[in-house]
Parts: structure tokens; sequence; C-alpha cells
């Protein structure tokens, strides 16, 4: 059984169909990158499945159940963590609160508006342990507008992962970031994917082809190929819309 | 006829180009390459006085224009095409064209010449900037630039996300308009085509310039292509 | 029974005066909110300006000429010059500063801005209301064949759309309006370009002012009689103009306009006390069914 | 001594400290009082704008909604004076509930548009319950109850003793306000304040979370009615009408709409200045909106801030901010 299944999923924007009849199934436990030049659809797709758009037309289930149509926090609240392409954080906020506004949002607790938040242990305890994940324990209490681009960037995920996802969709994770930043965040994806399942959109080919199980090619709003990453690249279709100019 | 020397930039509170020089000549077709968040783009933001740097100097002509603002920069014959072009959506892409014009600028450029340049902006005079393709936008972005017909012409990122034929399109132009006596400065990520076009490279990293060198040397220099190039 | 129809008839009129003075208002606030993203709450104490200081101008001609004549037409001029003016000077020291800055403050510093100048306006021309003078060519009335309708009151609604029109045609089929409306889009660009945005903007503020200054104007004769507290219920009102017909669209204020000055008139007639909630209360309905307005974009 | 100290440092604690002393140093008890109940309702207004970051156009209508049911009940029914600021401010969070929930649907301006349209329809319906409400005269024949709990009674008709019941009232509420905002929910709107968007995708319903924090703007709001009501023992239109929404957000951003206490001090300002200022010169406005230009171009923490600054230099605390690498 698919964790995550589309079908015929379509969005227009005015006349322009942004997703054009997406057939797509995701199972369990692996990574999923999605490929493709500017404007074909990449980001859309993430935004319909996490509920920050609505399709023009088709299905999204999510185990099975229908998610299409459904607002991002009740998407988020089924098991669907996002994190974006640009920095979308508690600007003000500490990290610590960062993260702990997105592990409090799965508490029972979040409706209480009469006790000391400090006194939720389990929730401030997680929240450490997500910011020890992410690797920053020692700008906890920064401002997260404070913070290098790529804290930010791990902040982000951070957030995403509070929320228990058993689905992770990340839009380009390494965007903006430096090279060496950019191979820890690649080891960073490689350990999240041991407990979540993971759909990603990148344009840097090596990380692509280096840790995806799955590679979906997009280009025009249509899905022109999937595949593992060894046969997207031998794709001759790929080659001619994608890669083509650039390699 | 133009002098960047040793400017410091930030954005907000990191320190992005740390200290940067460099010499263009006139004629010539510059390249400024180098990975995502080089410097490239606020070293042109810099130069053209949308980030005016903290330290340092900018002459161009012989004119100090470290502190102008962009408009009074633009006034003087730099014209630059940004990331992501910024057509203006609303407006038709004649009345883009016709924000280009300086007055008191006139020269080889007007209304008829770029649509004889580019038969597509002639062809899509009354379609808002909205309703434009990825490469129609550039093509008209860099219309527009011309129409202020400048001295010196700034391109951030030409290629970015468009077709091979468009890029192969751009590139004859920005070489063609080199050969007129228009000296250009342009960032890119496409390595392969500013080889095939430019005269110098000068390769950032982390807000320094790290290498630079003629077209022929970056060619046979694999080592800074896969370290700081590579895709 | 054709007595009925006529007052109805007249009413009708009246709402639509009404509309087309509170449309000028709007569109002159639509125009500073559609080009630089600003909403003025101080629009309504630049239309009492235009009121007060076509006025004072109208006063001051006829002591100079003796009789009234022309004197009118001198304000009608001179005042919304003088508000424009008013409108530079305050885009050029105070909302300049603002433009980086969230949209609610700009909003409160306007908001501030209408205290200082409603208070001004009652040192300079104190608190007890004056009377605004009809100008003499247009005094009395004009049979329209079905009915006898005040002459000033047509003049205004003739005047005052081809007054749009001249705006709208500036805005939409000049270099200058394309720079304008590009200003909007993409304010750095339009400097890359060699264009001096801040002055644009400058220009932008003072035209949005100086339209809230000729509604004050031609709404002198009207009212009949002028008071400090002018402005309040009249920004009201437009806002409520612009946010019926959207945030931004010329069109959309122009619809509004007519659309609450009818509403207006029919609620004065049926229940005239709550004509200015029902007003209010219509607003309420399309903001929350129709958010962008009737004919508001995105 | 330490721990004294740490106490000392407490802003609660030093506003009620100050509170207390100040009837005793300023001469003018009534005033005094009247500075506490519009702090009150800047705090409570500020719940919104400060915490949530919702500009509320309508707190006029919240406040007199607590002043006339007060005054009903006590007119109509000589109801217990507790019972009655409950009553108050249960009805304000009820009027809240309604234009929140409509309102809520809209951002930034236009939610505050909202606000200003509800505050309009809201003041005509009262003018239309003359019976009820005294229409444009106000409601008359208020008078100020003694505290009755129980079998124990007590006057408050001496102008001292009524300030501190008024400071009892409001400290209450400041705490349980500080409650709020400290709480998970609290954070909650914080979240909403910084980033609406993001707080939706981590899986909060950010509308019904404004609604509530709405709800208990409301609250606090009403009861600063009530008080109102029974301070100057008379309730008029002009309570409702949205100038004072207006009044209301220069209070707020005049003393900093950053911290829970700041909206305190630009009440207390705007209170002080009305009542000096406008002895000496009626058109006092003038000078309240240039000074509300100046806060708003140039000192955007409202003087709390301000203050802060100061006492952390005094306390030589470490700096706030951390200077980024």
């Amino acid at each position: 059984m698919a964790l995550l299944k589309t079908t015929k999923l379509l969005k227009y924007f005015g006349s322009l169909a942004c997703v054009y009849y997406v057939d797509l199934e995701f199972e369990e436990g692996r990574i999923y990158s999605i490929i493709g030049p500017n404007g074909a659809g990449k980001t859309s797709l993430l935004n319909l499945i996490s509920g920050h758009l609505a399709p023009s037309s088709g299905e999204i289930t999510f185990r099975d159940r229908k998610i299409d149509g459904l607002e991002s926090s009740q998407v988020s609240q089924l098991g669907i963590g996002r994190s974006f392409q640009l920095n979308n954080l508690f600007p003000a906020l500490s990290v610590f609160e960062n993260v702990r506004l997105a592990v409090q949002s799965r508490h029972p607790g979040r409706y209480n508006f009469f006790s000391n938040i400090g006194a939720y242990r389990e929730v401030n305890e997680k929240a450490d342990a997500i910011v020890d994940k992410i690797g920053l324990s020692p700008s906890s209490a920064k401002q997260a507008q404070y913070l290098s681009h790529g804290d930010k960037r791990l902040l982000e995920i951070g957030i995403a992962l509070a929320t228990d996802p058993a689905l992770l969709l990340m839009d380009e994770p390494t965007s903006g970031m430096a090279p060496e930043e950019t191979v820890m965040m690649l080891g960073f994806i490689r350990k999240l994917a041991l407990e979540h399942t993971i759909i990603f959109i990148e344009h840097k080919m090596n990380i692509v082809m280096s840790i995806s199980d799955q590679v979906i090619v997009m280009n025009q709003g249509r899905v022109i190929a999937t595949g593992t990453p060894a046969a997207v690249q031998a794709d001759p279709e790929v080659r001619r819309a994608y890669l083509g100019g650039i390699d | 006829m133009l002098q960047v020397e040793a400017i410091h930039s930030y954005y907000g509170e990191s320190y992005v180009v740390q200290g940067i020089s460099m010499v263009l000549k006139e004629g010539e077709i510059l390249t400024l390459l180098g990975r995502n968040g080089a410097g490239k783009t606020t070293t042109l933001r810099s130069i053209v006085g949308l980030k005016p740097p903290r330290r340092g100097k900018i002459v161009f002509m012989g004119r100090e224009i470290t502190r102008m603002k962009p408009f009074e920069v633009a006034r003087l014959g730099i014209a630059m095409v940004p990331e992501e072009r910024r057509i203006f959506s609303s407006l038709t892409v004649e009345e883009n064209l016709k924000i280009g014009i300086q007055k008191g600028r006139v020269g080889r450029w007007t209304l008829e010449s770029v649509q004889k340049l580019f038969p597509i902006l002639r062809e899509r005079r009354h379609h808002r900037g909205n309703q434009l393709s990825g490469g129609e936008q550039q093509i008209l972005a860099i219309a527009r630039a011309l129409m202020g017909n400048p001295k010196f012409l700034i391109l951030d990122e030409p290629s970015e996300g468009l077709a091979p034929l468009i890029i192969k399109l751009i590139a004859e132009t920005i070489k063609s308009l080199s050969t007129e006596g228009m000296t250009i400065l342009l960032v890119e990520q496409n390595v392969e085509m500013t080889l095939q076009i430019a005269h110098r490279h000068y390769v950032l990293d982390q807000g320094k310039i790290i290498y630079s060198d003629t077209n022929e040397g970056l060619k046979n220099n694999r080592e800074i292509r896969d370290r700081y190039l590579s895709v | 029974m054709t007595f009925d129809t006529t007052l109805i008839i007249s009413q009708l009129f009246n709402g639509l005066v009404w509309g087309i003075v509170l449309g000028l208002l709007a569109m002159g606030l639509t125009i500073i909110f559609g080009m630089m993203g600003v909403i003025n709450f101080a629009h309504g104490a630049l239309y009492l300006v235009g009121a007060y200081s076509a006025y004072t101008s109208i006063m001051a001609c006829t002591q100079w000429m003796g009789a009234a004549t022309g004197s009118f037409w001198i304000a009608l001029v001179a005042a919304p010059i003088a508000v424009g003016l008013i409108g530079m000077v305050v885009e050029f020291f105070l909302l300049r500063r603002m433009y980086e800055r969230e949209i609610i403050y700009q909003f409160l510093l306007t908001f501030g801005l209408t205290l200082v100048i409603q208070e001004l306006v009652t040192i300079i021309w104190g608190g007890m209301p004056r009377s605004f003078p009809t100008p003499d060519l247009l005094q009395g009335v004009v049979d329209l064949g079905f009915m006898l309708y005040p002459k000033y009151r047509l003049f205004v609604l003739i005047l005052t759309p081809l007054i749009m029109l001249a705006v709208w045609l500036l805005l939409v089929k000049t270099r200058y309006g394309a720079i304008i409306r590009a200003g909007t889009e993409d304010r750095d660009m339009v400097n890359l370009l060699g264009i001096n945005v801040r002055r644009v903007f400058t220009v932008v503020f003072s035209i949005g002012a100086a339209m809230a200054g000729l509604a004050g104007v031609l709404a002198g004769p009207i009212i009949g009689s002028i008071q400090p507290d002018l402005g309040n219920s009249v920004l009201l009102a437009s806002f409520v103009v612009v946010v019926v017909g959207g945030l931004g669209s010329f069109t959309g204020a122009i619809a509004g306009a007519i659309l609450v000055g009818l509403v207006k008139a029919v609620t004065s007639m049926l229940w005239a006390e709550a004509s200015n909630a029902i007003v209010f209360a219509l607003m309420a309905v399309v903001l929350v069914f129709m958010p962008q307005g009737l004919l508001g974009k995105r | 001594m330490k721990s004294v100290l740490r106490f000392l440092k407490d802003p609660f604690v030093v506003i009620a400290m100050v509170s207390i002393v100040f009837p005793f140093v300023f001469p003018f008890t009534d005033l005094a009082t009247e500075m506490l109940i519009f702090g009150l309702l800047a705090v409570a207004f500020n719940l919104m704008l400060g915490y949530t970051g919702l500009l509320s156009f309508g707190h006029a209508a919240l406040f007199g909604t607590g002043a006339y049911t007060m005054g009903i009940l006590l007119v109509r029914f000589q109801v217990n004076i507790f019972l009655g600021m409950l009553a108050s401010a249960g009805m304000a969070a009820a009027i809240a509930l309604l234009i929140g929930w409509i309102s809520i649907r809209r951002h930034g301006i236009y939610f505050a548009m909202l606000t200003l349209a509800f505050n309009e329809v809201f003041y005509f319906t009262l003018t239309q319950f003359r019976d009820l409400t005294g229409g444009e005269d106000g409601l008359r024949g208020i008078y100020r109850p003694d505290l009755v709990a129980g079998p124990a009674s007590l006057s408050v008709q001496e102008p001292m003793r009524f300030y501190f019941f008024v400071l009892f009232i409001f400290l209450l509420s400041l705490l349980a306000m500080r409650r709020i905002t400290g709480s998970p929910m609290g954070s909650v709107f914080k979240a909403i304040r910084e980033n609406e968007n993001r707080a939706e995708s981590v899986g909060y319903k950010c509308r019904y979370y404004k609604i509530v924090a709405f709800v208990f703007s409301g609250f606090f709001a009403g009861l600063a009615g009530a008080l109102f009501c029974i301070y100057i023992k008379y309730v008029s239109l002009s309570f409702c009408h949205w100038s004072l929404s207006g009044e209301v957000i220069i209070m707020a951003l005049l003393g900093g709409i950053g911290s829970l206490y700041g909206p305190l001090i630009g009440a207390a300002l705007v209170t002080l200045m009305q009542d000096i200022l406008a002895g000496m010169w009626e058109r006092w406005l003038l000078l309240l909106g240039i000074i509300f230009i100046i806060f708003v171009m140039f000192f955007q923490g409202g003087v709390w801030s301000g203050i802060e600054a100061l006492s952390s230099r005094l306390f030589r605390k470490p700096e706030k901010k951390e200077i980024p690498a």
C-alpha cells in the first residue's frame, strides 16, 4: 500500500496548468526527489500535498485517506511535515521556541491558557532533543532572525521534524548553502530517512543522484519520468527537456 | 571603465562581500562565477547602488559612484538586468520598454531597433508582462535595459531556468553587443555558456575573489572548475 | 402619487451626487493605496482642508473683488493645489520614511496625522460651523422635465466624472502613468532604469491628496456649512467605498461609490438614522463573502 | 538578598509597588484611578495587537459593552458589584466572540476595517435601544455600590478607597493576562503574530486561536468598561465611539506593544496629558497627535522598551540581542 498517492492531480492558475494530470505513488521509508527546470510545477505539487493549495481536480490520498481540500493545519496533524524553500520561521522567537511550538502542536496542552508553558516537561524535553538533533543547541536561545543562513535552513527542517511527520516534504533543503554545509545537510537527510519517508525538491544534480531511491522529473506541470537515478539519467526525454542544455 | 576597489557589503547582519576588487575594460565581457551565496549578486547590487558597500570605492568612467542612488547610477549609463528579470507584470510589453527610455540618453537603441533585434517583442507588444514565458521575459528585460542606451550592461544569471535554445539566443546577443563596444558584466551559474562568450572570469567564494583568469586560462584549469563551479 | 415618485427620484439623484463625490475621494485613496501600498487614514482630513481652504479663498476673493463673481472658480483650482502641496510635504517629510515598515504603521502614521490636521483646522478656523456659499452662477434649479433639480448638484454630477476620466487617462495612457504603475510593482527595478522613484511617489501622493481636496471644495456648497469634524464621516464612508469596490481598483472605487451613494439615499428615505450603520453592514457583508470587493483584483 | 533583588526585577512587582505608593505621592486620586482603568483597557487591547498581531478598531465597542452592561444591571437590578463586573466582562467577551468570529476571516488591514465596521454598527444599535441605553442622553442614575461579599460590605465612595479597589481588580487582571501570555496557548498567539502561515503549517488552526485571543481581550476590555462606569457613574454613547478605539491604539503604541506592560505606560501618559493639558489648552489633541507621529516614526518600541533598556543597564544584565557571527 502506498503511503501517499495522487490521482489525476490538476491545478490551474488562471488558464495556466502548473500541475497537469499527475499520478504518483510514494512508498513508505524511501527518499524521493523531484527535479525539473524552474516553473515545472515542483513547488506547486508540494503545496497541493501539504494543503497550501487546493487542486482544481484530482485526488490525493494519504494512508488511504483523502486529503485534498483539507487545510494545511489538518494535513499537518495527519502526519505530513513540510519545510520551505525560503525560510519560513518565527523570526523574533528563539530557536528553542520555534521548535517547541511545533512540538506543542501535537500536545493536548496546546489548548491550555492558564498554566506556565515551562510546566510541560515532555514538550520542553522533546524540543530540546530536536534542537540537539539539528545541531543548534549552542544557539538555542538565539532569535531565529539572527541565525546564519545555514542554521536557518536547519531550523526550517527542525520545525517540520518536531511535528513527528511520517512523511516529510522538503523544498530545496540545501538552497543557498555553502558546499560544506550542503554535504552536512545531505548526511542529515540520509539520517532522517531512517525514520521518515522523504520527498524533496532539489536543483543540485549530484545530490539528487546520490541520495534518492526514486527520482521524479517534472517539466511544464507534467511528470515526464520516474525511476531510479540511473534510469532517469538515461532517459532520452529527460535529457532533452532538462539536462540537455546545461551539462 | 569600471573599477571596484576593495568593497565590503553586508546583507542584514551577514558579511557577504568581503573586500572585492575588480577592473573592467571597455568592450569586454567579464563574468563573476561561483556558487549560491558566494556574494555575486550582492556585488552587483553594490555597484548599481541598491546595496552601497560599507567600505571601499567604486569608480565608473572616472567618477566615483560608491554612494550614488540607483537612479543616478543608471543615468550615468549603467544598466542592470536583475535575477528573475523583474518585468512589470501588469504593464504591456511596449510599456515595459518605454519605461526603459532615459531622456538625455539617445543612441542606437529605440523602440524600433529593439523590436527589430527581438521580433517577438513587436509580436507581443500588447501582451502584459505576466503573459510572457520565462524566455520572453528575459529578452524583454534585456531589451528594456538597452532602451536607456547604456554603456555598461550588468546581467544577473540571464540563463537561469531557460530552455537551451533561448540560452543560445541570449549568449549570441551578449556577444554581438560586446562587439559593438558594450561593456558587459555577467553573473552566471552556467559555466559552459560563459566559457563560450566571456573574455575574462573572476571566481568568487564566500565573499572573496579566489581566482581570476582569462577565458583560456579557466578553460584549462580543471581544478578550479571542479572545486568551485561544478553543477 | 407623482409627488412621491419625484421625491424618490430626486433622492436617488442626491445619492448619486453624494456617491460621485465619495468616488472622487475613493479614487484618491485608491491611487495612493494602489501605487504606494499606503492606506491613507488622513484622507478625510485632507478633504477637510480642501473645504476650509476653499472657504477662505472664496472669502478672500470676495473681499478683494467685491462681489462673489468667480471666486468659487478660483477656489476650485486653488484648494486642490493647496491640499496637493500639503500632501507633498507630508510624503516628503513623514511617509517617505515609512515605506519599509509594515502597512499597519503607515496606517497609524496617517491616523496620527488626522488628529494633527483636524486640530490645526480648529485652531485656524475655529470650531463653529461656517456657511459655505453656492456660486452665483449655479444658484437655483434646473427643470429636467421630470423634476426640478438644483443647478449646482447637476454641475457636480457632470464635472466630477470628467475629472475622474482625466486622472484615469493620465494613469493608463501616458508614460508617466506607466512609470507610476511600474513603481507599485517593483520600486527597485524602476530605480534601476534611471527613474527617481521617490519623486514619483511624492507626485502620486500629492495627486491623491489633491483629489481629496477637490472633493472637499465640491462638497462645500452641497453640505452648506462646514465644521472641523467633517472629515471623519467622509473618511469612513470612503473606506467603505474602496473596500466594497475592491481595494486598489479604480473601476471598483467608482462602482462602490455609486452603490454606497444609492444605498445611503434609499436608506435615508426609509430609515434615516440607520443609513450609516447599513452602509457599514454592507461593507462587512462584502468583506466576508467577497473579500476582494466587487471588482478587486487578485 | 539575591532573591529579593530578582523579585524586584519582576516588572509586575515593580508596577504593583509603584501603583500602591502612587496615590500618596500624586495628589489627583481620581485621575490615578482613571489611569489604571485605561491601562487595563490598553493592556487588554494589546493582547491582540502586540501578542497576536491583530489591529482591532473595535475595542470601543467592547469597552462600551462592559460599561453599558454594568450600568444597566445597576440601574435596573441593583446587582452585586462583583457579579455585575463579571457579567459585564462576560458580555463583552460574548460580543468579542461575535465580532471576532466574523472579522477573523480577513487579515491585516481588512481585519481592522471589519472591526471598525462592527464598531459603527454596534454604535448605531445602541442608539436604537433608547429605553435601555438612554440613547443620545446616555444612561443616568448610576451609583457606585458598596462592595458586598456575603455579610461583609465596604463602601468605596471615598476616592482613595475606590482607587485601591480598582487597583485590586487591575492587578488581578494583569496577573491573569500574564498567565495567558505565558501559557502554551499564549505561545501560539505569538506564533501567529510572527508567522501565521507557518503556524498553520505545523498544525495549528489559527482561526480558532485568534478568536480566543479576541475573546480574552474583550473580557478584560469589558472589565475596564465596567470599572469606568462605576467610576464616573455615567455611561454615554461616546464610550463606544470608534475614536476611543483610536485612542487605545495610541496608548498601546506610545507605551510599546512589544511587552505586556508597555501599554500601561502609554495609557497613563495619554490620560495624564488629557487631563493636565486639556485643562491648559483646549487643543491638546494636536500635541498628542504630534507625539504619536513621532513615536510611530522613530520609537517603534515605545516608552517601555526605553525603560527596559535603562533597567537592564542598571541591573547590568547582559545584552539581550546576541551579536551574530
